[in-house]
């Protein structure tokens, strides 16, 4: 089975919820366990908010992309922002840091991210934007599932 | 898709129990809901009750963690209860889980709270 | 307040339901009524549906669209597809009216769309494919309710 | 995003309950599943309870309605049952609930065909 999702949105924070819900809804059709499904929604919730709050600096008119494709039990997510971009990604990947203390931000995204995924990788260019992709394997499902 | 705040004041406890999802969208309504409850308090103690939270990610830790700096910092104290695993899973993965006070539920952290006195 | 989503899918039939579920969670925002919710699901449950048993024949390699836009409290919903397209529109839409009823197919998919929206647009093109616009207005919402 | 199918036979009566989702994606396999239990069957009473499905469009409606031209072909009978609001209004808007007999629950199809007999 090989089926994909594009998904473009503008950066308003309602998307932040509309987004990890449309990819678990994509994501019902290989019956995820609750775990996986909230590590999905966790690691969406995470790189759009970024897009949204670094990417635009919470303007709302920003355009989100976000890309899901399913190979077998396999998903490639890509989310993509038009913003900002990142200066130093090496930085930016380091647990705690944050370029926006004053926003109360954990500076954990990024960690987060790269522990609930099984690969994470980030293409970004200041003032170009930013692309995240992460892939996520699912457990096998049980032999005699219903479907 | 939105989060509802429950607040209960005891003398210097302020009981929150949050219920829904805790995010960016509805981490600044969170704040703001608990820092106003907060503003008149002297020696806060703050139980932050999560159990009805049925998401959350990197800005609750952050709304979290803000809470925990600003009540140190005036001599207040932060509990946190009902902990799922998802969000155990966060606050052990940041590090929060181990320089904060957590609890089954509220009681128990009521409890604890007591028998300090 | 003026929010949109661009979904782009393939024509497999576990879409169906995504498709809704999406569309019903991009509302969610304005807090519809149940039955709203229900009617909306149900059209863009239609018109999905069309596009991969009529546009694409059942082969899940086409490509479907959704766009969802609003505007205060009236959404606008299009659904395209570059499938097989439709001859006779007015024939189309006439209740019980279905070219497949070797596949049991009821004939109630247009007028359904038109009762359950505000308006209902066909442009179709034989071999180019189909467009599907409806426009949907949303009750006011009681004063005094919570976001 | 999918379907149940729990059926149960007592006689000439087949009960179908339907719980979950019914549209074209899961169609397929509800038809194939009541006509595997109707084959051997005999001037068949067929009782499709809807009260749980919580989704249900026009591909619906052609289950129900290929169900109902087949048993009267062949001298059976289709009972509905279970309708919530918004399938009722389809079945309105397509004009099946005139040509159908419904009931409100299993109960009532069931003693409604006994005092027939
Ligand atoms: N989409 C983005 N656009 C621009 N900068 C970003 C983006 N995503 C992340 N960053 C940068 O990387 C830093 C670390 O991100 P993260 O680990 O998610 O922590 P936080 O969001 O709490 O700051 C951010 O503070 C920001 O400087
Ligand atoms: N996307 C489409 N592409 C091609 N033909 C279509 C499309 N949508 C509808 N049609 C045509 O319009 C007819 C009526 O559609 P509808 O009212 O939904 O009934 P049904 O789907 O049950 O046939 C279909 O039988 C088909 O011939």
């Amino acid at each position: 089975m090989s089926n994909f999702m594009e998904l473009k949105i503008n950066s308003c924070s309602e998307n932040e919820a509309f987004a990890r819900v449309t990819v678990a809804a994509f994501l019902a059709r290989i019956d995820p366990t609750l775990t996986e499904l909230s590590d999905v929604k966790t690691i969406v919730s995470e790189a759009v908010t970024n897009a949204i709050i670094h990417g635009y600096q919470e303007c709302s008119s920003g355009v989100i992309e976000l890309y899901a494709g399913l190979k077998e039990r396999s998903v490639t997510i890509r989310i993509r922002d038009y913003g900002l971009g990142i200066e130093n990604i090496d930085q930016a990947r380091e647990p705690l840091y944050t370029s926006k203390p004053e926003l109360e931000r954990s500076g954990m995204g990024f960690t987060i991210m790269e522990n609930f995924t099984d690969q994470l990788t980030i293409d970004s260019k200041p003032l170009q934007g930013t692309t995240i992709t992460m892939v996520k394997n699912f457990e096998p499902q049980c032999v005699g599932a219903t479907s | 898709m939105s989060i509802t705040i429950a607040t209960e004041k005891q003398n210097n406890i302020l009981m929150v129990k949050l219920a829904g999802e805790l995010d960016h969208h509805t981490a600044r309504k969170t704040r703001s809901v608990i820092e106003d409850e907060l503003k008149l308090m002297k020696n806060a103690k703050l139980i932050l009750n999560l159990a009805e939270l049925n998401f959350m990610d990197s800005s609750g830790l952050g709304v979290i963690l803000g809470r925990y700096r600003a009540l140190k910092e005036a001599g207040g104290e932060l509990m946190l209860c009902g902990l799922s695993p998802a969000i155990k899973k966060l606050l052990q993965l940041s590090g929060l889980l181990k320089i904060m006070t957590t609890y089954e539920n509220e009681q128990e952290a009521l409890k604890a709270y007591e028998v300090t006195l």
